[in-house]
């Protein structure tokens, strides 16, 4: 069984979901827990059955798809993407266990079923066009999410969300596609699989041209500036549990996919890039957040928060260098959980007021204490306090970035503070002052339900803050290797030098396979 | 003057060019359907003399299915046209425009 | 000056004829049933249909058997041609044909299936599709054209509502004057070659050096321009959308897959040779007629209201995005094509038997079409399955993953990138992405909207069992397609390959 | 030993999570005495490690790892040596005091527990601080204690100042813990560590501007938490926080971090004098700014935070000037007299319902004896005169100033001593003598708790003979740090600048008695010194926090405000829409091309014949024209 645990994961919530059609509709929450837990609970077996000390992947399985066009359904996971998975699969238990959603559950909570399982087929897959199939899925279930239980302007919203990454993903395919050729100009063999591409050492202006349509796929997934528009709009439409986890996971995939394809594939076209990447990460911290700051609406001042610490990632990931790198797979990590955990909160007050506007609120903290700390205790991990989850991803993705350029670290080290104006301001806005409305003088605390989601949010965030090295040794081992990898490729001189041979440092290595 | 292939073909496409101007000025259905028997049968005056003048069976072959087909079509659309007729008392293509865009 | 015709038995290889005839004997048989004794159930004549439709595949997969042995099969004076195209063509043709069939019936009484001849005439039809395809003769190609069009324009005109007969004039006018343009380009080709027949011609061509490129190339504009008409490529597509409209959902979903097969062969037989041979001016038409076709019909489904021509339009478009396999002209494109239209036939004849299931007798008060997105309006809520379905064929035409037509769309891509044509392969894919908002706005009518209460009970209102086994069979496929694309793909490539294409 | 040290660092830790329980629920005095308890407990480990430490040892643990990745290797290690040790005995002293005192006085708070926990977390925060033995644990306590200090500020949320002071401290201090970070950063790739043992072993190695950049980025971060300017405003705004608050955090502890900071830093600061310069300039200049400020201020809270401000300069004046022993004696020195006299005026705030302008009070010293003493003596040993702690403390680093013969230093660094002097006593003045003027406001004060003023008592004992400690704890930080002795050369020249500090500095005592001791009204704005440039000056702080205002918050506000509107709704989402529509709009604007009349369809048709055909002329002719 454990040779095909992989299998099992990304498919079983869909054959539960099928299955759930057939439940009673008061049941289903059960039902959907049940099956989330198991599934979270196959997870964990998956991280104890993973060898941390292998920086490899593990538990491949492959079975050929389409033998012609060398499609083979090749799944497997290393430490960058088995937490993300375990992530993934973490949200929809607590999104389901927290669930405050009273229409339609039963669709509601098969489409959350699907929805994981694309999720954790993307992170899973290691065949390009695997991958691709769980990338383009995983954007129906959120179409459906978001459309059925948004907001006024949902509608808009989702079919934005749908265009403008379908858009992207399309010229992503085409780059895969071309990737595929050129395998196939250089050995004879169609082939998807993406370890067979990091074989392929490929001339740099092709690396460039790639490397830019893989960009647009996964920049507009992160979403990088200029193509983050959409992302205010699918948070301030979708439902809470919408927004959890397209924050928590989604975008993700787009950071993920940097580190899983961009970076190995083109080692120069990635230094190459690095620069300009830089600068667009730099906007996306400063110039979002500042939008950040501008908002009325507590939710979008979570959203716009989201897009300025995927800047972070994006800086990380293009440290190439192992620190930055997996800082950036940590920050991932963290992300997901501070923000999965920020729009539970916001979920929460709009539960009782039906509002998001930020003037609305005021004073919560001496209704609301539990609720205040709370969110008191996710927005310093947001703004990235040492201790909190946030902090280890940030400092080392900032430390990575830092070898590469020393002002443009500087302006992004901007992160730290103007992050906390914004953070700071909302939480001043909303939680202190007197409480001016009448309607919220006698708002409830977070009840049980909600608690069930947040505590075990807030025991990560402090957990892996103070101590990350459980995740981030097996993150640190492959992302070794992938640093090694892009080296090795390297044709550039520049190229050469910007990524560090890990080779020489040989102990670690060596000593960690002999284990 | 001795008739040559070309002025055999001259004559064709002059019918097909009159077909043509046929099918797009007429208004009416049944004029319509002559100016694309024109055109059917500017071909047939083509084939026929092309195969006369290389030597070669297929083109009368051509020639003479094209009518039989230019018979069945006329069978066809003459067939139409009645039930169009009876349906709505016209046979004037401006009046067919329930369905557009 | 005439030879006599000379030719033994064996050699005219009358076995040739075996598959279009079990088809025109099928419609004899019906016809003679309804002389026999009339006013027999529709259903008799269903079955029977799809008995000799059985035989008809059950020859073509004997022919096909005999493709992979022997190669191509020539037979009754030269002017078939049982090669690997013309057998997976048919194939296509028959299969789709098998999946229309059942269409008819319904659980309301429609008018056209009740006059026997309508199985008939669909018979006939398939016969001459078949026609079409396994020849290389342009005198059996328009034969045989015309036969599946006069057939054609009378099964739309069968349906028996005002729009119907519309449709089916302007059909038929349109398809006249294609004729009549086809006849003319034959008429220059066979000036030029001396020959009626593609392979012929091409030689000829080819031994001259395309000394006559110039009457080589009005000829191809008259043949474009026909085959633009039976494959509605734009600007000669005006017809395709109302006469989806015109014709019942059932029909139009036909239209959509059968005819087009047809044209597509004939036009790689007819074009690919020049696009080989390097005829610029061909190549650049083609470019620029896929590339319009594609996006223009795109951009005039976004702003359409009912949803059959919504898919008329998207049918244009699809067609549009498979014409460049003869632009590409490589075994990989071609394969892809095939490919492509297997899996489109599946998917399209589902979501238009949806329409055929949720089919009204009489049109509500305001309603000015059959299908207003309007009337899906909440389905989800109302027939949650029926909804699903639809959205099924709907993301599978978006080209979504994993669903068939995305493995098609991959291919064709895949086959684009592989001959060089980026930016094709570019303009291709984002076209899809522009196609998903209106096949997207069907799923927000479904699946975000309020219902709208008059519409409630045209739901399913059509639905019979043998509708819903159509419908859930195209969703199998649909939904599956991911483990057929290989044996498929394996099949269809040896077939193009070994047919020189 | 290690245990006592895990007691010291972690019974803070303990108390704090124990008071969060009760955080949401109606005061309990139990949190108050437990985490009292648990200081206390915090204290005497800090003595017995001082101890220990005092016999020539030094504890070094590690605990677990915290970050390992690439060649990073950050654990959770612990140092106590000749240097933390004595910051914990200042810290666990003071906080302990702080914490019994705060029973009493956030007796009627509702927000009792609350305040227990921050303040433990405080404690906590700044232990780890000044016990870890690399930099980022450092910086781990660094953002704790300004985390803490975030919500001790903002304690009294209802109050719109208060929440905006918080913010402020907390975003100026992220200012410079940019610089902190960057800092870090340099360590980090230049040396491949960031263990204080390993990059002040190896930083001499490096090329001399490398280090000159650590030593500036360091110093940044050490700016903000210590309030150098230009980021000096949140400290005075920080006065907001409640009272013993101001006393633990915004006195004695967390300000001084800067100071630490440097003064661990050492062995870089060594290397680049340059930067050791204008440390002690800009810490020069502070003094004296600071001063200036707190002359005309009428808040008493904010006259000791400027106070502070200016004792900081000080500090950073010695540090600078490779005194580090110094700075960290007048940094233990100051930590308790200014602490004392932050709780004493936490007492008159009692007593006076909150009322903060001494002008308003006046002749307290009839009602509140204890206090009156207490913080009069406090402000001696402020002023520096002998045999006070200040005196031995604060004459040192002018000592310092004149033996490494920076004389402008020095000269600055005694005015402000006399400034010093003018308004602790002005302030003493106007609140203990003169007329009873809160008599006008209808205010009856009272003396605080007995127990608060035993609580006090341990300060007032160090404040006053902390300074006969300085020969063993010369000797005890000198194993650390470098052991220069600052002698002025000549016996003559020592004496006559001690002595002419002490009158300077009591000439200044005695004028602002004169001036205010008989005070009798309450300013209104209306005299002709209000009135002048100079006082409105500094009565505006320089005008500083106004030009902030109006320079960076809002235009920054605006500047957001456009981003948002104007460019991120109206050109890059707009330019997205843009292109849906335009698709649509063609979509809207062709259809009409399919106008469903036939004669168009068939027009269309022979329309593309024409167009094919002439294409196929066109080309023709192009092929005729390249084959000729």
């Amino acid at each position: 069984m454990i040779d095909h645990i992989l299998t099992l994961l990304i498919f079983f919530p869909a054959l539960a979901a099928m299955l759930g059609f057939v439940v009673a509709k008061d049941s289903m929450r059960a039902y959907g827990i049940a099956v989330a837990a198991i599934e979270f609970a196959l997870s964990l077996w998956l991280w104890y059955a993973y060898d941390p000390m292998v920086s490899g992947m593990q538990f491949m399985e492959s079975t050929p798809i389409v033998a012609a066009f060398g499609i083979n359904y090749l799944l497997g996971v290393d430490g960058i993407s088995l937490f993300i998975i375990i992530l993934a699969t973490f949200f929809t238990l607590i999104g389901i266990a927290s669930l405050t959603e009273t229409r339609r559950i039963k669709d509601l909570i098969i489409t959350l079923l699907f929805l994981e399982m694309t999720m954790v087929g993307v992170f899973a897959a290691l065949d390009a066009i695997v991958f691709y199939v769980f990338w383009e899925l995983s954007l129906v279930p959120m179409l459906y999410i978001i459309g059925a239980w948004g907001g006024p302007l949902r509608i808009y919203a989702s079919i934005k969300f749908f265009l403008y990454t379908f858009t992207g993903s399309l010229i992503m395919l085409v780059g895969m596609l071309f990737m595929a050729y050129f395998y196939y100009q250089a050995t004879g063999m169609w082939s998807f699989s993406i370890l067979e591409w990091y074989r392929l050492i490929l001339p740099e202006n092709f690396q460039l041209w790639l490397f830019a349509a893989f960009f647009f796929g996964f920049a507009i997934k992160v979403p990088m500036f200029p193509f983050h528009t959409w992302l205010p709009y699918a948070h301030g439409q979708a439902p809470t549990i919408g927004s959890v986890i397209l924050a928590a996971i989604l975008l993700k995939m787009g950071t993920y996919a940097f580190v899983r394809f961009s970076l190995p594939l083109f080692p120069d076209a990635s230094v190459f890039f690095m620069i300009p990447i830089a600068i667009i990460a730099i906007i996306m911290i400063i110039y979002t957040a500042m939008v950040a700051y501008a908002q009325e609406d507590i939710k979008q001042v979570v959203a716009y928060s989201s897009v300025s610490h995927m800047g972070v990632i994006i800086l990380g990931t293009f440290a190439l260098n192992v620190e930055g790198v997996s800082g950036s797979v940590f920050l991932m990590l963290a992300h997901g959980v501070v923000s999965g955990a920020l729009f539970l909160l916001v979920g929460v007050i709009y539960d009782r007021r039906h509002t998001k506007m930020m003037s609305e609120f005021g004073g919560l903290a001496s209704v609301m204490p539990r609720y205040a700390t709370i969110f008191g205790i996710m927005m310093m991990a947001s703004v990235g306090l040492p201790l909190t989850i946030n902090f280890v991803g940030e400092f080392l993705s900032l430390l990575g970035f830092y070898k590469q350029s020393h002002v443009l670290t500087l302006t992004a080290g901007v992160a730290i503070i103007v992050g906390a104006i914004y953070m700071l301001t909302a939480y001043k806005k909303a939680f202190f002052g007197p409480v001016t409305n009448e309607e919220n003088k006698n708002l409830s605390d977070i009840n049980k339900t909600e608690m069930v989601g947040l505590i075990p949010l807030v025991i990560v965030a402090i957990w892996l803050g103070v101590y990350p090295k459980p995740v981030l040794g097996p993150i640190n081992n492959s992302v070794e290797s992938v640093i090694q990898l892009m080296h090795d490729k390297a044709q550039s001189a520049e190229a050469k030098e910007r990524i560090p041979d890990l080779s020489g440092k040989n102990g670690t290595i060596s000593m960690q396979e002999a284990h | 003057m001795e008739v040559t292939l070309t002025h055999y073909l001259v004559l064709s496409t002059v019918l097909f060019a009159i077909g043509l101007i046929g099918v797009m000025r007429r208004k009416n259905l049944l004029m319509l359907f002559f100016a694309t028997e024109i055109l059917l049968n500017a071909t047939n005056i083509a084939f026929a003399a092309i195969s006369h003048y290389i030597g070669d069976l297929s083109g009368q072959m051509f020639a003479f299915f094209i009518i039989a087909i230019a018979a069945s079509e006329v069978a066809v659309g003459l067939g139409l046209l009645i039930v169009w007729y009876k349906r709505t008392g016209k046979i004037d293509l401006d009046q067919m425009n329930s369905m557009r865009g | 000056m005439l030879e006599p015709i000379n030719v033994s038995l064996a050699s005219l290889n009358i076995a040739t004829l075996a598959p279009m005839l079990i088809a025109v004997l099928g419609a004899l048989v019906i016809l003679t049933i309804d002389l026999a004794k009339g006013g027999l159930h529709k259903s008799l004549y269903v079955m029977i249909s799809l008995l000799f439709l059985l035989l008809d595949l059950g020859s073509l997969i004997g022919f096909a058997d005999v493709f992979l042995k022997n190669g191509t099969v020539i037979g009754f004076f030269n002017v078939m041609l049982m090669d690997g195209i013309a057998i997976l063509a048919q194939i296509i043709i028959v299969v789709g044909s098998m999946l229309f069939i059942p269409l008819a019936l319904t659980s309301k009484r429609f008018h056209e299936y009740d006059y026997p001849e309508y199985f008939a005439l669909f018979l006939f039809m398939i016969a001459g599709f078949q026609f079409m395809v396994a020849s290389d003769n342009l005198i059996l190609i328009f034969v045989g054209l015309e036969t599946a069009s006069l057939a054609l324009y009378t099964l739309i005109a069968l349906h028996n509502r005002h729009k119907s007969f519309e449709a089916a004039v302007k059909y038929f006018t349109l398809g006249a004057l294609a004729a009549g343009l086809y006849a003319f380009g034959s008429m220059i080709l066979y000036a030029i070659s001396g020959s009626v027949e593609i392979n012929q011609i091409a030689t000829v061509l080819a031994e001259d050096h395309y000394s006559n490129i110039g009457y080589v190339l009005l000829g191809m504009a008259f043949m474009l321009s026909a085959f633009g008409f039976k494959l509605s490529i734009v600007p000669f597509h005006m017809w395709a959308p109302d006469v989806y409209e015109g014709s019942s959902a059932a029909l139009a979903g036909y239209m959509s897959i059968v005819p087009k097969i047809a044209g597509f062969v004939v036009a790689m037989r007819l074009f690919e040779f020049l696009v080989h041979s390097g005829v610029v001016w061909l190549q650049v038409i083609l470019y620029i007629v896929v590339v319009v076709t594609m996006t223009a019909s795109n951009i005039w489904a976004l702003v359409q209201t009912d949803v059959k021509r919504m898919l008329a339009y998207s049918s244009i478009s699809h067609a549009g995005f498979v014409m460049a396999a003869i632009l590409i002209g490589t075994t990989q494109a071609n394969s892809g094509l095939f490919l492509y239209w297997a899996l489109f036939s599946f998917t399209n004849l589902g979501s238009f038997a949806m329409l055929w299931v949720n089919r009204q007798k009489n049109l509500l008060p305001g309603q000015s079409s059959d299908h207003p997105y309007e009337k899906f309006s909440g389905m989800i809520k109302t027939m949650p399955m029926g909804a699903v379905m639809m959205a099924l064929f709907m993301l599978s035409l978006a080209g979504i993953p994993p669903f068939a037509l995305f493995w098609g769309k991959l291919y064709m891509i895949g086959a684009a990138v592989s001959s060089g044509y980026t930016v094709l392969a570019l303009i291709m894919a984002l076209n899809s992405a522009i196609a998903a908002y209106f096949y997207l706005k069907l799923i927000v009518f479904m699946f975000m909207k309020e219902p709208i209460p008059a519409y409630q009970n045209s739901y399913f209102m059509n639905a019979s069992l043998s509708l819903k086994t159509t419908i859930g069979l195209a969703a199998v496929v649909t939904i599956f397609a991911i483990f057929a694309v290989n044996p498929l793909l394996e099949v269809i490539t040896l077939f193009v390959y070994n047919s020189g294409y | 030993m290690e245990l006592y040290l895990y007691i010291a660092l972690f019974s803070p830790l303990v108390g704090s999570l124990f008071a969060a329980i009760f955080g949401a629920s109606p005061k309990t005095s139990i949190t108050g005495y437990v985490t009292s308890a648990l200081l206390f407990t915090s204290f005497v480990s800090s003595a017995i490690l001082l101890n220990y430490v005092m016999g020539g040892h030094t504890v070094h643990v590690e605990m677990m790892t915290w970050m390992a990745t690439g060649d990073l290797y950050i654990p959770f290690g612990f140092v106590v040596d000749q240097v933390s040790v004595v910051m914990m005995m200042v810290v666990t002293i003071v906080s302990t005091v702080v914490h019994v005192y705060s029973i009493g006085y956030m007796d009627h708070d509702k927000g009792f527990n609350r305040f227990f926990s921050w303040l433990s977390a405080f404690v906590f925060s700044m232990m780890v601080l000044v016990m870890s033995d690399n930099f980022a644990g450092l910086f781990i306590g660094w953002e704790g204690v300004g985390l803490c200090s975030w919500g001790l500020i903002g304690f009294w949320y209802q109050k719109d100042s208060a929440t905006w002071a918080a913010n402020e401290a907390f975003i100026m201090n992220r200012i410079a813990d940019l610089g902190m970070l960057i800092g870090i950063f340099l360590i980090y790739w230049n040396i491949g560590s960031i263990q204080y043992d390993v990059v002040f072993a190896e930083v001499g190695k490096l090329p001399i501007d490398v280090i000159t950049w650590i030593g500036i980025f360091l110093f940044i971060g050490a700016m903000g938490k210590s309030a150098q300017f230009p980021l000096h405003t949140w400290l005075a705004d920080a006065m907001e926080g409640p009272t013993p608050v101001s006393a633990l955090i915004h006195a004695a502890t967390m300000v001084t971090a800067g100071v630490y900071l440097v003064v661990r830093s050492n062995p870089i600061y060594d290397l680049i004098p340059n930067v050791g310069l204008f440390i002690a300039s800009l810490g020069a200049f502070v003094a004296l700014f600071a001063a200036s400020m707190a002359l005309v201020n009428r808040d008493m809270k904010r006259i000791i935070a400027y106070s502070t401000l200016s004792q900081l300069g000080y500090m950073f004046v010695a540090a600078g000037l490779g005194a580090y022993w110094v700075a960290l004696f007048h940094l233990m020195a100051h930590a308790f007299f200014k602490a004392l006299l932050f709780l004493g005026a936490g007492n008159v705030m009692h007593a006076m319902h909150d009322e903060l302008d001494p002008f308003k009070m006046g002749g307290l010293r009839k009602v509140m004896k204890g206090t009156f003493i207490m913080m009069t003596l406090a402000s001696v040993a402020l002023a520096g005169i002998y045999p006070f702690a200040g005196f031995f403390s604060k004459d040192l680093i002018l000592e310092v100033g004149f033996v490494e013969h920076h004389y402008v230093i020095y000269t600055v660094l005694l005015l402000t001593a006399g400034l010093t002097a003018f308004y602790s006593f002005r302030l003493v003045a106007l609140i203990f003598h003169g007329e009873d003027r809160y008599k006008l406001f209808g205010i009856h004060p009272h003396e605080a708790y007995k127990f608060m003023l035993v609580a006090m008592s341990p300060l007032l004992v160090l404040a006053i003979i902390a300074g006969s400690f300085k020969m063993t704890y010369y000797q005890l930080v000198t194993n650390l740090l470098p052991s220069t002795q600052y002698h002025v050369h000549s016996e003559a020249t020592y004496w006559i600048m001690t002595i002419g500090t002490q009158l300077f500095v009591m000439l200044a005592i005695a004028f602002a008695y004169k001036k205010y001791a008989n005070w009798n009204s309450v300013p209104d704005g209306s005299s002709a010194m209000e009135n002048r440039f100079c006082y409105k000056l500094l009565w505006n702080q320089y005008y500083i926090p106004k030009f902030y205002e109006e320079v960076f918050s809002k235009p920054y506000l605006e500047l957001s405000k456009i981003a948002w509107k104007q460019i991120d709704l109206k050109i890059v989402d707009a330019m997205v829409d843009t292109i849906a529509n335009v698709i649509y709009k063609t979509g809207e604007n062709t259809r009409d091309i399919q106008d469903g009349n036939l004669s168009t369809m068939l027009r269309w048709m022979v329309f593309g014949l024409v167009v094919l055909l002439a294409l196929a002329v066109a080309f023709t002719v192009g092929y005729n024209a390249v084959g000729a």
